[in-house]
């Protein structure tokens, strides 16, 4: 299976696409084209590409385009997509407002 | 493809990443090896993203204040990445007589490092921050602090560094280290033995274990911190916030979300699965913190939350240093949850201390060896 | 801290069949949902079930989800609802909103059953309003009684994309095409075969290039894609609709187990990121479970026997339940399962393709392309050597090609005319020995709508074809309307000589038509003159 | 003429109370308990807010609270997942517009 732990890997020229201006992270508007430049800016996993770009980081936490940007990533790295791992999984699993959070109950027997 | 470099930088956090950037700028070969399978995964992308000056150790202020001066005001443009760099004050919030005592401190003790902070009251800090609530009645204020983005710095200096021509190498640990005829030679990882003359080890806690095998210790200990991350919201205020209680530190970022840290009181207790996984009580506890001073954020929704390990040192300041018993091991690690702001100075003066021997900034204090036990 | 034996995520098919077994082995269940309303996707699911008796054939799914419902009542299971978990830590604390509190608890064991999200795919203007996902669909229709759309152009011939389209008919949208990029029909022929004699038209290897529109959607252009998936320039075809749905996959869950520490693996036979179980659902952590699609994509049916077995493990890993019992309980619901993943749309024939059934008949090409049965492929199905037909008098006609497990046609035809036998995926055989009566009951029972009652000798020169109809308004006895083949074709009139409501029907209305005798074997619906299934009007316009 | 006023299986749907309610100051009718979502698509409303960087319209995508496409302000509150939030006789639903209201007099 091929590596992408070498991250001076040769993977070619960033070539732009047709589609690059389609939006793939929907909460954080971050098209097609901003993901692959980043891909050729050295962001090998998916985590990286959170990080650097927002993309899965909005209000839904990447619930919609997780799957889409590792095929991507899977994609411009020429490896198949199950051999990236998604990203980190957090709480909360949906939004919750500061004062509800804080109001923590321990439920008693 | 060789595995000899001229140096070999343990750890692809943004002190590891600095480094090989201001290594490779002097046209040094560098190759980074980063043991898990993402860049700047630890302490880098967990923390608050304060660049302070105020509220640090005299040992560890100059260099504070000559990366506010001399790098970040230009790291978006050097490194071609939006670090997000914001420079509009810190505010170190108290309540009471006890904050106050604390702060004031603090504050004389920059003030004699030649620090512009000073202490200010209630309606000072609200004509500052008009959403504090009443309760916040002194603060210690520094216009020259700020904040950045630790996420896209870390990653900018990774980019940029591997335009340089750095190899960064993922999935790598280093085993040991290992000297040949009495200096530091070779990086063993799983896969490969990598040679260099010299050395960084700039893992955060990994660094304690990896130094062992050259027999060489700091005595620091891993420290589980847990943050939290909002919605956007409007944009409201552009000053980093702290605490004198600790109670939560954090800024609201050019995005709009306001990203906020906080202890529990348990964070030298808390266990973990080997991963920093959050605890169940420290996001609820970090939001009854926020909302005592920040009342108007009690309807923001927390998107996310995380924990990670500080490398907390025995006196709570960073090891930036030389081994000259181990001749050409460098370390740069025990940042003890400040490192972000100063990782820019650290990585120029830890480049300059590899490649030419000497720093801008005197380290001496932040020596390896500093630490002495009761007399 | 409030303790319970079992903390059950997700009240759908899976989390409730897991809680009741529990909660029957005398463990104190909390079953924690984040929706409104429980029972998951059962509520959506409002066609009838596959399978055969055990597996609840034949029943509606929100019908089924009211039986779980009441039996999780009747165990003590106490259903918290509005109840979003908001993690699961280390000690198996898990953290709840229940309104606007977030309470902790504690369990000695949990069962995650979150279920699964809907894939997506992007084209030019897929953030539109109007491009929705099939199970937004689902939900605005069966659960709040809202169409999602007048005009509906679904991606997708899974069997969400083909359920769903049905259900958009039903609901009263006009669905203008059904497209899908794979060059043949990836749901059950039988749920393709009712859309298709809807007169819905299939186009597979296509797939949208763009959504068009403003400020929302007010039409779509599909174009042909090659062998690799990429639109070929030149085939764009255009669709005024409001509505674009996208049914193209599952993908599980799992980012509580994630979040919790399970190993996980990716898995893409499961739909994605699962975490490793063993046979019954047991993550890598002692005592938390995972079941349903959150551990791998299937259907409601296989999700409610792997609920059971989590539950039964669950029991037996704190001790109410003896190993031995434990052992024979599971053996009979792996029996259950199995039963379930044979044939051709098993979780094992995932990617294979099937030239003959397991009878050793040609499949039907056509139902994979154009989603109904050519004149061809109903002469080999129905005239094979295994089963005997009339040609005179009632009997019934059954147009179920493929292996699916399914045979609720066999017990419910009372005289032994329907055959399906011990393994459920063998096509039903027909045996002329026994005399049909006409009653009905087969097609009622028929979760495909698969089954026909036909009569050669109706009337002189006419024939009767009694067929299954689920839209409003229900046809009157002497109506006049159209009769349809099975693409949707008009093929002349057609008039209802009976319509049949039972409760044993459980709301499949019976409608008999009179058609010429030519069309015995050809005509398969009836389209009213002021039509219901929202078809209306797009055939005279189309042709 | 979004309302199923009857379904073949299903029935009639089970409603709350009518109601009534603020969509940018215009007042809307809709059923007590059920999403916001759906009492706007019974009238017919598409668009629910505009993105922050693009200004882009979006409105329902999942349905279920998953996706956040369908955010709201809902008195006063921006970011409110109208596909799960209950109607409630007298809720102030405006337009959003990144993250705040969208100027509807404009």
């Amino acid at each position: 299976m091929k590596s992408i732990n070498d991250r001076s890997q040769d993977i070619g020229p960033f070539v732009s696409q047709t589609d690059d201006a389609i939006i793939i992270c929907r909460c954080e508007e971050i098209t097609k084209g901003e993901i692959r430049q980043a891909i050729h800016d050295g962001m090998f996993t998916v985590n990286e590409i959170r990080r650097y770009l927002r993309a899965g980081m909005g209000l839904c936490q990447g619930q919609t385009c997780g799957k889409l940007v590792k095929n991507l990533i899977a994609r411009e790295l020429n490896v198949i997509p199950d051999q990236l791992d998604p990203a980190t999984s957090r709480s909360p699993m949906r939004p919750v407002e500061m004062k509800v959070l804080g109001n923590e109950e321990v439920s008693h027997v | 493809m060789s595995k000899y470099n001229d140096v070999i930088i343990i750890g692809g956090g943004i002190i590891g990443n600095a480094t090989a950037y201001y290594l490779a700028k002097k046209g040094l070969s560098v190759t980074v090896l980063e043991a898990s399978k993402d860049i700047g995964i630890g302490g880098s992308s967990r923390n608050g993203g304060g660049v302070r000056q105020s509220g640090r150790d005299t040992r560890e202020l100059p260099l504070a204040m000559w990366g506010i001066k001399n790098l970040w005001p230009g790291l978006s443009e050097e490194l071609g990445v939006d670090v997000e760099y914001t420079q509009k004050g810190n505010l170190r919030l108290g309540k009471t007589a006890a904050h106050q005592k604390i702060l004031q401190g603090l504050t004389d003790k920059a003030v004699s490092c030649g620090l512009d902070v000073r202490m200010i009251n209630g309606d000072e800090i609200r004509a500052i921050n008009p959403y504090l609530s009443d309760e916040v009645t002194c603060a210690s204020w520094c216009p020259t602090d700020g904040h950045a983005n630790p996420l896209t710095a870390t990653l900018g200096y990774y980019k940029k560094a591997r335009e340089l021509g750095v190899r960064f190498i993922t999935e790598s640990p280093c085993f040991e280290l290992r000297k040949i005829k009495g200096v530091i030679r070779q990086v063993v990882t799983p896969d490969a033995i990598y040679e260099a003359d010299k050395v960084l080890v700039a893992a955060g806690f990994d660094s304690r274990k990896i130094l062992a095998t050259v027999g060489i210790d700091v005595p620091m200990m891993p420290l589980k911190m847990e943050c939290l991350v909002t919605e956007a919201e409007p944009p409201m205020f552009l000053q980093m916030l702290g605490t004198a209680d600790a109670d939560f530190y954090g800024h609201q970022s050019k995005h709009g979300s306001f990203v906020f840290g906080g202890s529990s009181g348990f964070e030298h207790l808390n266990k973990d699965n080997g991963s920093p996984i959050s605890s169940s009580i420290g996001a609820s506890c970090t939001c009854r913190g926020i909302i005592k001073y920040f009342p108007a954020l009690a309807d923001a929704k927390i998107v996310r939350a995380w924990a990670g390990w500080l490398d907390d040192c025995a006196d709570h300041v960073p090891v930036i240093s030389p081994v000259e018993e181990v001749p050409g091991l460098y370390i740069a690690c025990a940042f003890s949850g400040h490192g972000f702001g100063i990782a820019p100075a650290v990585g120029y003066n830890v480049a300059e201390m590899i490649a030419d021997g000497h720093s801008t900034i005197d380290l001496s204090a932040l020596r390896y060896d500093r630490f002495k036990p009761k007399q | 801290m409030k303790r319970y034996d079992l903390i059950v995520v997700g009240a759908g098919p899976s989390g409730l069949s897991a809680a009741i077994e529990a909660a029957r082995c005398g463990m104190s269940v909390a079953v924690f949902d984040e929706n409104a309303k429980p029972g998951g996707q059962l509520f959506k699911q409002i066609h009838k079930f596959f399978g055969s008796k055990e597996h609840q054939a034949k029943i509606r799914g929100f019908k089924i989800g009211e039986t779980l419902l009441a039996e999780a009542d009747e165990a003590g299971v106490e259903v918290f609802l509005n109840a979003t978990v908001a993690g699961i830590y280390l000690d198996k604390e898990v953290l709840v909103q229940i309104g606007a509190a977030m309470e902790h608890f504690k369990a000695d064991t949990i069962i995650i059953a979150t279920g699964a999200a809907e894939n997506m795919i992007t084209f030019d203007g897929w953030t539109l309003p109007g491009v929705i996902g099939a199970g937004a669909a689902q939900t605005m229709m069966n659960l709040y009684g809202i169409k999602p759309g007048q005009r509906v152009l679904m991606l997708g011939s899974g069997n969400v994309g083909l359920v769903v389209s049905f259900q958009l008919m039903q609901a009263g949208c006009e669905v203008v095409a059904l497209v899908d990029a794979a060059p043949k029909v990836g749901g059950y022929g039988v749920h393709a075969a009712k859309i298709a004699r809807c007169g819905v038209p299939f186009y597979l290897s296509h797939t949208i290039t763009k959504a068009e529109g403003s400020d929302c959607v007010s039409g779509v252009e599909i174009s042909q894609v090659d062998e690799d998936f990429i639109p070929i320039p030149g085939t764009q075809k255009h669709f005024d609709v409001d509505t674009i749905c996208l049914a193209v996959g599952l993908s599980p869950m799992s980012q509580l187990l994630k979040m919790a520490g399970c190993n996980m693996v990716d898995d893409p036979r499961r739909g994605g990121q699962v975490p490793q179980v063993d046979e019954n659902g047991e993550t890598s952590i002692p005592g938390l479970f995972a079941a349903g699609d959150v551990s791998g994509i299937e259907e409601a049916s296989s999700a409610m026997i792997k609920g059971r077995m989590s539950g039964l493990a669950a029991a037996a890993y704190l001790g109410f339940l003896n190993e031995q019992d434990k052992d024979n309980r599971l053996a009979d619901l792996e029996v259950a399962l199995d039963s379930l993943h044979q044939g051709m749309f098993a979780p094992g024939s995932k990617g294979k393709t099937f030239a003959k059934t397991d009878e050793g008949i040609a499949v039907s090409q056509s139902l994979l392309k154009k989603g109904y049965l050519d004149d061809a492929d109903i002469e080999r199905f129905i005239h094979r050597p295994d089963q005997t037909i009339k040609n005179s008098g009632i009997h019934p006609v059954i147009e179920c090609t493929q292996n699916i497990p399914c045979n609720p046609c066999q017990d419910a035809c009372t005289r032994g005319c329907i055959k399906v036998g011990k393994t459920i995926t063998a096509l039903p055989r027909i045996d002329a020995a026994n005399s049909c009566t006409g009653c009905g009951m087969c097609i009622a029972s028929c979760s495909g709508q698969a089954i026909f009652l036909v009569d050669e000798d109706y009337a002189p020169g006419y024939a009767s074809i009694t067929l299954p109809y689920e839209f409003l308004p229900r046809p009157q006895k002497g109506e006049l309307g159209t009769a349809l083949s099975r693409s949707g074709q008009p093929l002349g009139h057609a008039e209802i000589i009976d319509v049949r409501n039972a409760k044993a029907f459980d709301q499949t209305t019976l409608v008999t038509i009179k058609v010429p005798v030519e069309q015995a074997m050809t005509a398969r619906f009836y389209q009213p003159k002021t039509n219901a299934a929202g078809q209306s009007g797009k055939k005279e316009i189309r042709q | 003429m979004n309302r199923i006023s009857e379904h073949p299986i299903l029935g009639e749907t089970e409603k709350g109370q009518l109601v009534t309610f603020f969509m940018d100051d215009k007042m809307m009718e809709g059923y007590a308990g059920e999403p916001i979502a759906v009492a706007l698509k019974a009238a017919g409303l598409m668009v629910h807010r505009y993105t922050h960087k693009a200004h882009e319209p979006r409105g329902i995508f999942c349905a279920i609270g998953r996706c956040t496409d369908c955010v709201m302000i809902v008195d006063g509150v921006p970011n409110i997942r109208t596909c799960i939030t209950p109607l409630v006789a007298g809720m102030k639903v405006q337009t959003q517009d990144g993250v705040t209201a969208l100027e509807v007099n404009k």
